[in-house]
């Protein structure tokens, strides 16, 4: 029973880890860029869905009643719009020039642009008009069907918004892979990823290409966003980073530039750390190892599986 | 070269002209610029050290008002004939290195006779030697960790660290088996599950009430930790819920105490969730959410609205317009000031300067006795507080409502 | 049939900007309008700038110039010297680009003191004619800048002085650097320092843009020793600027540690060309040695050697751990090893949160680290107490400053050695290209370890003195955060150099120290710069040689000669 | 013969180096124009900035008199411009019809079923193997699949960049062979090759390039016959 | 047809076996890249390995040099059988250039030759940094064998121009150099004139030539037939993976085998183009 619990919640984190880390390896996939300030994309979309129920039902949010079910679509709406936004000028102003730069410049400015964001959320967040200070936690609206009571079938305890989470996952990743694989925008995302050149040769605009990898990352990011707001009841400055790591670790895990990989990595990730809560006995177990073991499972597959578990060869560009 | 000459000959003009309209020496710095008033008076000056920017700039700021507020009405007040008192505030954004860095800039200016800080034990640990070894005042509102004081072994050997530090709060042996007592003999709970955040506050407050629960006969039947830097609490809660606990006992802040309840609650482990003065605040509310009813906290001293000095504190806070609120740890900052005033009223009334009263105020420091907002300020033979007057309080209606105070033996 | 003749057009350039029109135009007007600007600058400083007396220091007395009126005649006396030299057009020298930097100093400058004093004071009202004038010139001397002509260098012609005299070059420069550090690290006010560091930085790029800059490198070429020598004697001088207080010197050992962790940093990520995110485990192993071995009576060991001793424990315990973290690089590489790296540097600091009894053996004391660790004793020498020198006293992390200083020295030491030797060219061989280096013969996975085992006891190294410095050790001294600080502290300050990082180190930590003011926004200017950085500047602030040709293909005489025997051995 | 693409001082730089240094040719409707030259002299570097890869620092480069030198890659491909590259580059992978198909991305209209078959008898071994992945294939196979890709989309004008680059001599005359009857169908192209006999003797029109810039031009049998060529392109003393 | 210049100048053929692969094969999953190949290099003998492509020539290659592990058959160097490492069979006397070029592009064109140096000497990191006089000696002992190779293949001038900056066929030179300075028994070049223009293709026959006289076994891939067929003793047309035909250049390239499968059938029309 406390095995299928402790799945249960493995499966919630994975899912979310997994949603975030299709992001980090769509965008590898096409430029090789790791984009550290992704996990940021996730908190600023989890701030945008914030804003919309500030913005549009403010009386709900004022008395502390639960939004409506129909709420749900607006606010991802607007968590997606935040997050695109963003992705989108940080490609523009930031990445786009250090195109052709050695792989430590991006690097280097996706740090940056993490740190900056951070900072701009926690500062200015609470400047706009009626809007609540960001320096530390701010709670997130509850949203009827998909807040409150947990079911608990057989005994077990499964929170509604693990439902929204794990459904958000099921059906971005249905709609990743039509996408990737029957449209045409999609299989021209494949060329770009294996040439870039060529693929211009082909009439593929590639900028494009790499702004539509950046936006595919953000929307998965920004239901996120959404799912980590309604499963922890808050949301705060600081959430994208921890969780991008992870959700980066997954993404490595999984073979970076696999979106397959993502998803599969991000479920391992999950699982591992509710079973080393639950399950791994003595002093090295439980909540404050949880983290070592998830780097610990990391370094292990990479050393006997240097691309990851579906990944393809290593792409060295050290 | 005509263009030169016009130059040359502009420039002089202008030389000449200003020659004639300004002259003047410049000042040194014990010349004039204190812009009248007392120009007689010496100045000594009580440092803060405490976070001015950053996650927890709320709460330093509270600190760093308190203080001022407590300075400038001793000033108005005259409380040391010949001698003005000034704030020195220092950032220490939370950080070891950076409190060491600030304690060392205090230090090194003759002007410094005491310091109120520091928020974080962890900072504590860094300031605490830069200042001893310049024989300043240390009095600290907020640093709970027992081994500040009494050293590493304060459970078995307690042994003063360093003579110049001390406290206005109290320190997690005395909250931790307060809340074990309030939960075990006026609640009637005999099974609690613990939880703490591994950091020095939550961890000793665990640990404290757990040695007294026990110790009364209650059961802890689930001690778990979680991870200040996570936001989802699911597995722990999963591991707590089979042993069906009557409450939880929380050692932490409350950023994760907040949502650690509302959580707790959503997947039906609906019992109380109690914890120290670390959640004691109006944030604690809105992150638990609505479900945080019933929630119990316990905090240092009577509630401030019950005591006449704490009135006064909060009346002459709201009426000096500070632009943030004094928050938790403001009333104790308040009295740390006091302490060191009340101090500075022997050792500076025959110094020459405040450097030379360093030493003679801490000597002063263990005679200081007053009531002040929390209670009564008084130190022991360590630097911690005598006062041990406690508060449980209860969340109801979205707020905390005192339920019990009472003394701590 | 027809037949071109080919002639190698290397010169010419059909594309003449509009800058370049403009400076062939206005050129002849640059040396005048750079005299004039630079000497409304110097008189400006002789003027009041402002009615309140409490701003930038105080500026509002004629004829006794203080603080930032100083720093304006600075300015105007390098626009003038520029302006000089530009109307004689010495071969050895390129004023038009040292005008330019002043031009752009001096604007910034000015715009920033003004809207201070407005700011402050509330309205331009307050401005008085000293700043308006400072205005005109700084904008006459922009103006120069911008339309004086460049002329090549020729680096054949450079004066050689006499040996002594080149010393005496050496002598002086080092002089106003440090009387220029310690000045700047005087300075309390925020403006006031952001003021000054425009002025000094203006004033070093036009030294440099104009050409002095190599002349000095070129008379530090010719006496190394020497300049070497120099370096460190400033640096050990600097305590003695300070007057007995500790305050700045407090910051000065830190920078020292962060610098010599940086400098370890450099040989894995500059040399070797893998990239480490999880380096900051390194100075935090050999902090908890040193902590661990220390008498603190919180330490958990019961062994208390003598502090050469922990020393050596802490360079072998990082340099294991080093390996350890080095091994899986046999089979990760690129990206794969960042996340690697990040990955051990988390656990590091979580074990070191965990381990403190009830999760795992007490080692650490767990997020409450160790605590209370005494100061070093050598031989009756006690880093704790004042020591008065020559008058002077000495505080107690003027103490550290000096041991940190011959630690430094030692990193340095070691860095510039092995860069300099087989050892260095297998790194750099690796970093070009792995397996062709394998396949010449290179040893890349002892090579790879060995820049982890180095890089790491260096670390450890300035780790277990940090402890002692610090008299306490917890965890969250050792976040992600600070691995990328150390990591933008290398590619900030200039990949592979020494130089470089040491300013890079020097920027990092002295900047948010002394913008208090600007505190809750340092984080917010840090991301921003970082990404600046990156886009203008990726290199870093001082380029190795090889590294600038990397970045930008600025090689070209080399290549134009490359070419133009090629194309004469095809004929 | 009207002129397709003329090509005028073109300079294009990395950097300050100057890879091509202001060089000026034709090329006429139907025609089979050869660049050839070493490594080094700057023919790669011509046809990335023809195809708009690269932008060139002066000079213009007129197709059908429309300037290219401001037109997007991706632009240029639909007006007709088909650019075969270096090393062949095809997408390793997807399958032979997928990239068969992204060869025919910029095309909005019916005939592109029609195409993909003429590409298929044109090269019947990339019927077999449709569905393989490309990545799979020999060089000269995958030169093929290069060609037909490029073909896919219906250019007027087809660069191919050392098609027989690396290939077996064997191979070589089979590609060379296709670029004839690539021309007899009436696609102009033009060709870079560092065989210059091979090239130079289909060629209507032929370059030589060094180090960035031309240095003899003709016809390609005259350029045959030339002298200079034949010391110094053709191995002959 | 014979594209046979005449026979360069005679030489010594040695009678020690340097090089001997026997029956090496290499599968990758279930391809047979490379299937039962065997060859001999004597001292002093040019051995060039033509095929077309995808024969497995590269893959030969690399099972030769260390970088891919066989699955069956050995390589032996001067009668050691080979350890299947790049870095021991570089110290046991092999050394080679790549297909296409990997040089040091940000070391100077010293600095790459050097780094050649590197399995012939021995100082590590502590003598590194003491600096005593035989790491002294070493090093200045390195770069004056730097210069003397970069001296030898014509770069003498180039020495402090960084790699990536020489022009093409200098950068295949200095690969050479940076080959020759492991101290090679027998030197492998993978395709050494691709891209070169006659001119230098004849120069670089010459440097080959000079090398071989100096004692050295060199096995080369090479496409240009010309070339090959001047420059080699003796040459192997691999086919799928397998040794075609073995014999003298005069026997490989008249093999109707060969000419089906390689250089092609013997109509007039394409008879130029190879």
């Amino acid at each position: 029973m406390e095995l299928a619990q402790q799945l249960v919640n493995g499966l919630t984190l994975g899912s979310l880890y997994a949603l975030i880390a299709v992001g980090y390896t769509v965008v590898y996939g096409i430029i090789q860029l790791i984009n550290f300030a992704h996990g940021e994309i996730f908190m600023v979309g989890a701030f945008g869905a914030l804003s919309t129920a500030l913005l549009f039902f403010r009386s709900y949010v004022d008395e502390g009643q639960v939004l409506p079910f129909w709420a749900l679509p607006v606010l991802i709406l607007g968590a997606v719009a935040a997050s695109v936004a963003i992705a989108v000028l940080m490609e523009r102003i930031a990445y786009r020039p250090l195109r052709n730069a050695p792989r430590l410049a991006p690097l280097i400015t996706a740090i940056g642009i993490s740190v900056f964001l951070q900072e701009a959320v926690r500062l200015l967040y609470g400047k706009i008009p009626g809007f609540p200070d960001a320096k530390q936690k701010v709670p997130f609206p509850k949203i009827a069907v998909v807040s409150g009571d947990a079911w608990t079938p057989f005994g077990l305890t499964i929170q509604r918004s693990t439902i929204f989470t794990v459904g958000a996952l099921v059906i971005c990743a249905a709609g990743l892979f039509y996408f990737v694989s029957r449209t045409k925008t999609g299989r021209a995302m494949q060329a770009v990823s294996q040439d870039p050149d060529t693929a211009r040769l082909m009439g593929i605009n590639v900028d494009r290409i790499i702004v539509v990898a950046f936006v595919i990352g953000a929307t998965l990011a920004a239901i996120a966003g959404i799912a980590q707001g309604l499963q922890v009841t808050n949301v705060n400055f600081k959430m994208g980073f921890l969780a991008g790591l992870k959700a980066f670790t997954a993404a490595v895990l999984g073979g970076i530039g696999n979106v397959w990989g993502a998803v599969l990595g991000g479920l391992t990730l999950g699982i591992v750390e509710a079973l080393a809560i639950g399950f791994i006995p003595g002093t090295f177990g439980g909540s404050s190892w949880k983290d070592v073991w998830a780097f610990a499972i990391l370094i292990l597959v990479l050393v006997f599986r240097p691309q990851g578990l579906l990944g393809a060869k290593v792409v060295d560009r050290a | 070269m005509p263009q030169r000459s016009v130059v040359a000959v502009g420039a002089s003009l202008l030389v000449a002209s200003l020659a004639l309209t300004g002259c003047g020496t410049r000042g040194g710095d014990d010349g004039g610029d204190t812009g009248g008033g007392s120009g007689d008076s010496k100045v000594a000056k009580i440092g803060v050290i405490a976070p001015l920017s950053g996650d927890l700039a709320a709460l330093g700021k509270g600190i760093e008002h308190s203080v001022d507020l407590a300075i400038k009405q001793a000033n108005e007040s005259n409380a040391i004939p010949g001698w003005k008192l000034e704030l020195a505030a220092e950032d220490d954004q939370a950080t070891p290195d950076v409190g060491k860095n600030a304690a060392t800039k205090l230090a090194s200016d003759k002007e410094v006779v005491g310091v109120v800080g520091t928020l974080n034990s962890s900072v504590a640990q860094s300031v605490q030697p830069v200042l001893a070894a310049a024989n300043i005042t240390q009095v600290s509102p907020a640093n709970t960790n027992p081994s500040l004081t009494q050293g590493a072994d304060f459970a078995t050997a307690p042994k003063r660290a360093y003579p110049t530090y001390f406290r206005t709060c109290t320190t997690d042996s005395i909250q931790g088996p307060f809340a074990a007592r309030y939960l075990f003999e006026k609640a009637g709970i005999k099974e609690v599950a613990t939880v703490h955040d591994k950091k020095t506050y939550g961890q000793g407050l665990v640990d404290a009430f757990t040695k007294e629960y026990t110790k009364l006969g209650g059961k802890v039947v689930s001690a778990q930790t979680i991870n200040p830097d996570d936001d989802k609490y699911d597995a722990v809660i999963s591991k707590i819920k089979p042993s069906n606990p009557k409450a939880v006992y929380y050692g932490g802040e409350f950023p994760q105490a907040g949502p650690f309840s509302q959580q707790m609650k959503a997947a039906g482990l609906n019992v109380p969730l109690m914890g120290g003065d670390g959640i004691f605040s109006g944030e604690y509310v809105k992150l638990a959410g609505s479900t945080a009813t019933g929630d119990l906290a316990t905090s240092v001293g009577a509630p401030t609205d019950q005591l006449e000095s704490a009135k006064s504190f909060v009346s002459a806070y709201d009426a000096a317009k500070y632009s943030e609120p004094y928050e938790a740890y403001g009333a104790y900052a308040y009295d740390a000031a006091n302490a060191i005033i009340n101090a500075l009223k022997t050792s500076l009334k025959d110094a020459d300067s405040a450097e030379a009263a360093r030493q003679a105020t801490v000597q002063a420091m263990s005679s200081v006795s007053f009531d002040g907002v929390t209670g009564k300020v008084a130190f022991d033979e360590y630097g911690d507080t005598t006062s041990r007057v406690l508060t449980v309080y209860q969340v109801k209606d979205g707020a905390w409502a005192p339920v019990n105070t009472e003394e701590f033996k | 049939m027809s037949t071109n003749t080919a002639l190698p057009d290397v010169l010419d350039d059909s594309d003449v900007s509009r800058r370049d029109r403009l400076r062939e135009q206005h050129g002849a007007k640059a040396p005048l309008l750079a005299l004039a600007g630079g000497v409304l600058l110097l008189v400006s400083g002789l003027l009041s700038w402002s009615y309140d007396d409490r701003i930038l220091g105080d500026i509002s007395i004629r004829f006794y110039p203080a603080g930032i009126q100083i720093y304006a005649m600075v300015l105007g006396l390098v626009a003038v010297v520029l302006g000089v030299l530009l109307r004689r057009r010495p071969g050895w020298l390129n004023p038009g680009r040292g005008l330019a930097a002043v031009g752009w100093g001096s604007l910034v400058f000015v715009v920033v003191a003004l809207v201070t004093i407005a700011r402050q004071a509330g309205g331009s009202i307050n401005i008085n004619e000293g700043g308006w004038v400072a205005l005109v010139g700084a904008l006459l001397v922009f103006a120069a800048g911008f339309v004086a002509q460049r002329f090549e260098l020729n680096v054949r012609t450079w004066p050689r002085l006499p040996g002594w005299a080149e010393i005496l070059v050496i002598v002086v420069l080092m002089a106003v650097l440090l009387f220029t550090t310690a000045y700047t690290l005087g300075l309390d006010d925020s403006w006031t320092f952001v003021c000054l560091l425009v002025t000094l930085l203006s004033v070093a790029i036009a030294l440099v843009g104009s050409g002095f800059g190599e002349y000095v490198g070129f008379v530090g070429g010719n006496n190394r020793r020497v300049l070497l020598l120099a370096a460190f004697l400033v640096a050990f001088l600097f305590p003695f600027t300070q007057d007995g207080s500790d305050a700045n010197m407090s910051i000065a050992t830190q920078i020292l540690i962060f610098a010599a962790t940086a400098l370890g940093l450099n040989i894995v990520v500059g040399l070797a060309g893998l990239l480490d995110l999880g380096y900051i485990a390194f100075l935090g192993t050999g902090a908890y040695v040193g902590a661990m071995l220390s008498q603190s009576t919180f330490a958990t060991i019961g062994w208390k050697p003598p502090f050469l001793v922990v020393m050596l424990c802490g360079m072998a315990v990082a340099s294991t751990f080093g390996l350890i973290i080095g091994s899986p690089t046999l089979r990760v590489s690129g990206d794969y090893l960042a996340i690697v790296t990040l990955g051990f540097g988390e656990i590091f600091r979580l074990a070191m949160f965990n381990l403190d009894g009830t999760n795992g053996p007490d080692l650490t004391n767990g997020p409450n680290g160790i605590p209370a660790i005494p100061d070093l004793n050598f031989f009756g020498w006690d880093f704790g107490k004042v020591h008065t020198v020559a008058g002077i006293p000495l505080g107690r992390f003027s103490n550290y400053y000096f041991l940190l200083l011959l630690l430094i020295a030692f990193v340095i030491l070691v860095f510039s050695r092995l860069n300099d030797s087989r050892i260095g060219r297998g790194w750099v061989a690796i970093r070009e290209d792995e397996r062709a280096a394998e396949a010449m013969g290179v040893n890349v996975f002892g090579l790879k370890l060995l820049a982890f085992a180095i890089g790491a006891a260096l670390a450890g190294l300035a780790g277990t003195i940090k402890a002692h410095q610090d008299t306490s050790v917890t965890p969250d001294q050792y976040i992600f955060l600070e691995s990328a600080f150390l990591l933008a502290a290398v590619v900030l300050g200039g990949m592979g150099t020494v130089a470089g990082v040491l300013v890079g180190a020097t920027i990092l930590k002295l900047l948010p120290e002394k913008l208090r003011d600007a505190a809750d926004y340092r984080l917010l200017l840090f991301g921003l710069l970082l990404v600046i950085m990156m886009r203008f500047r990726p290199e870093g602030l001082v380029a190795s040689k090889r590294r600038q040709l990397e970045f930008h293909e600025d090689d070209e005489e080399l290549v134009q000669l490359a070419q133009t025997e090629h194309l004469e051995e095809a004929k | 013969m009207s002129d397709i693409l003329e090509v005028k001082d073109l300079v294009v730089s990395y950097g300050k180096i100057k890879a091509v240094k202001g060089i000026s040719f034709t090329v006429g409707e139907g025609e089979v124009v050869s660049l050839i030259g070493t490594n080094g002299a700057g023919k790669t570097t011509t046809l990335r900035t023809i195809s708009g890869l690269l932008r060139p620092t002066s000079g213009s480069i007129r197709f059908r008199g429309q300037d290219l030198t401001k037109v997007a890659p991706h632009d240029i491909v639909s007006l007709g411009l088909a650019h075969s590259p270096e090393g062949r580059r095809i997408f390793p992978k997807l399958s032979v019809e997928e990239n068969l198909m992204l060869g025919a991305f910029s095309r909005k209209d019916k005939g592109i079923r029609a195409d993909l078959d003429a590409a298929f008898e044109l090269f019947p071994i990339l019927q077999e193997r449709r569905a393989q992945p490309a990545g799979t294939f020999s060089g000269g196979e995958q030169q093929m699949l290069a060609m037909g890709r490029a073909m896919m989309s219906k250019p007027q004008l087809l660069m191919l960049d050392e098609p027989s680059m690396g290939l077996s001599p064997l191979m070589m005359k089979r590609i060379m062979t296709t670029v004839t009857t690539l021309q007899e169908q009436g696609t102009t192209i033009l060709l870079v090759e560092q065989n210059a006999q091979a090239a130079l003797k289909r060629a209507t029109k032929g370059y030589v390039l060094e180090v960035g810039t031309i240095v003899l031009s003709g016809t390609g049998s005259e350029l045959l016959a030339s002298d200079d060529v034949r010391k110094a392109y053709l191995g002959e003393d | 047809m014979t594209v046979t210049d005449p026979a360069p100048a005679a030489h010594e053929i040695g009678d020690r076996v340097v090089l001997e692969a026997a029956n090496v094969t290499m599968r990758f999953g279930g391809l047979t890249a490379v299937g039962d190949v065997s060859m001999r290099v004597h001292d002093g003998e040019i051995v060039g390995l033509i095929g077309p492509n995808g024969a497995g020539k590269t893959t030969f290659f690399n099972c030769l040099t260390g970088m891919y592990i066989p699955t069956e058959g050995r390589v032996t160097l001067a009668g050691e059988q080979l350890p299947p490492k790049p870095l021991k069979v570089v110290r046991a006397g092999m050394a080679r250039t790549f297909q296409n070029i990997r040089l040091f592009g940000n070391m100077t064109a010293l600095e790459n030759v050097m780094v050649g140096r590197y399995c012939r000497t021995s100082s590590m990191a502590l003598t590194s940094v003491l600096r005593g006089p035989k790491f002294r000696r070493e090093e200045s002992a390195t770069r004056e064998r730097a210069q003397e190779l970069l001296d030898y293949v014509g770069l003498g001038k180039s020495t402090e121009l960084l790699a990536r900056n020489l022009p093409y066929g200098d950068q295949r030179r200095l690969e050479i150099a940076r080959a020759l300075a492991t101290d090679p028994q027998i030197l492998l070049l993978d395709e050494p004139t691709a891209g070169m223009n006659p001119k230098e293709t004849e120069e670089t026959m010459h440097l080959i030539f000079k090398i071989r006289d100096s004692g050295l076994a060199v096995v080369v891939i090479e496409h240009d037939m010309r070339f090959i067929f001047n420059l080699c003793d003796r040459v192997l047309c691999l086919v799928r993976g397998s040794v075609l035909v073995e014999g003298t250049p005069g026997e490989v390239q008249s093999d109707p085998r060969v000419i089906e499968a390689y250089i092609g059938g013997d109509d007039a029309d394409e008879e130029e183009d190879a």
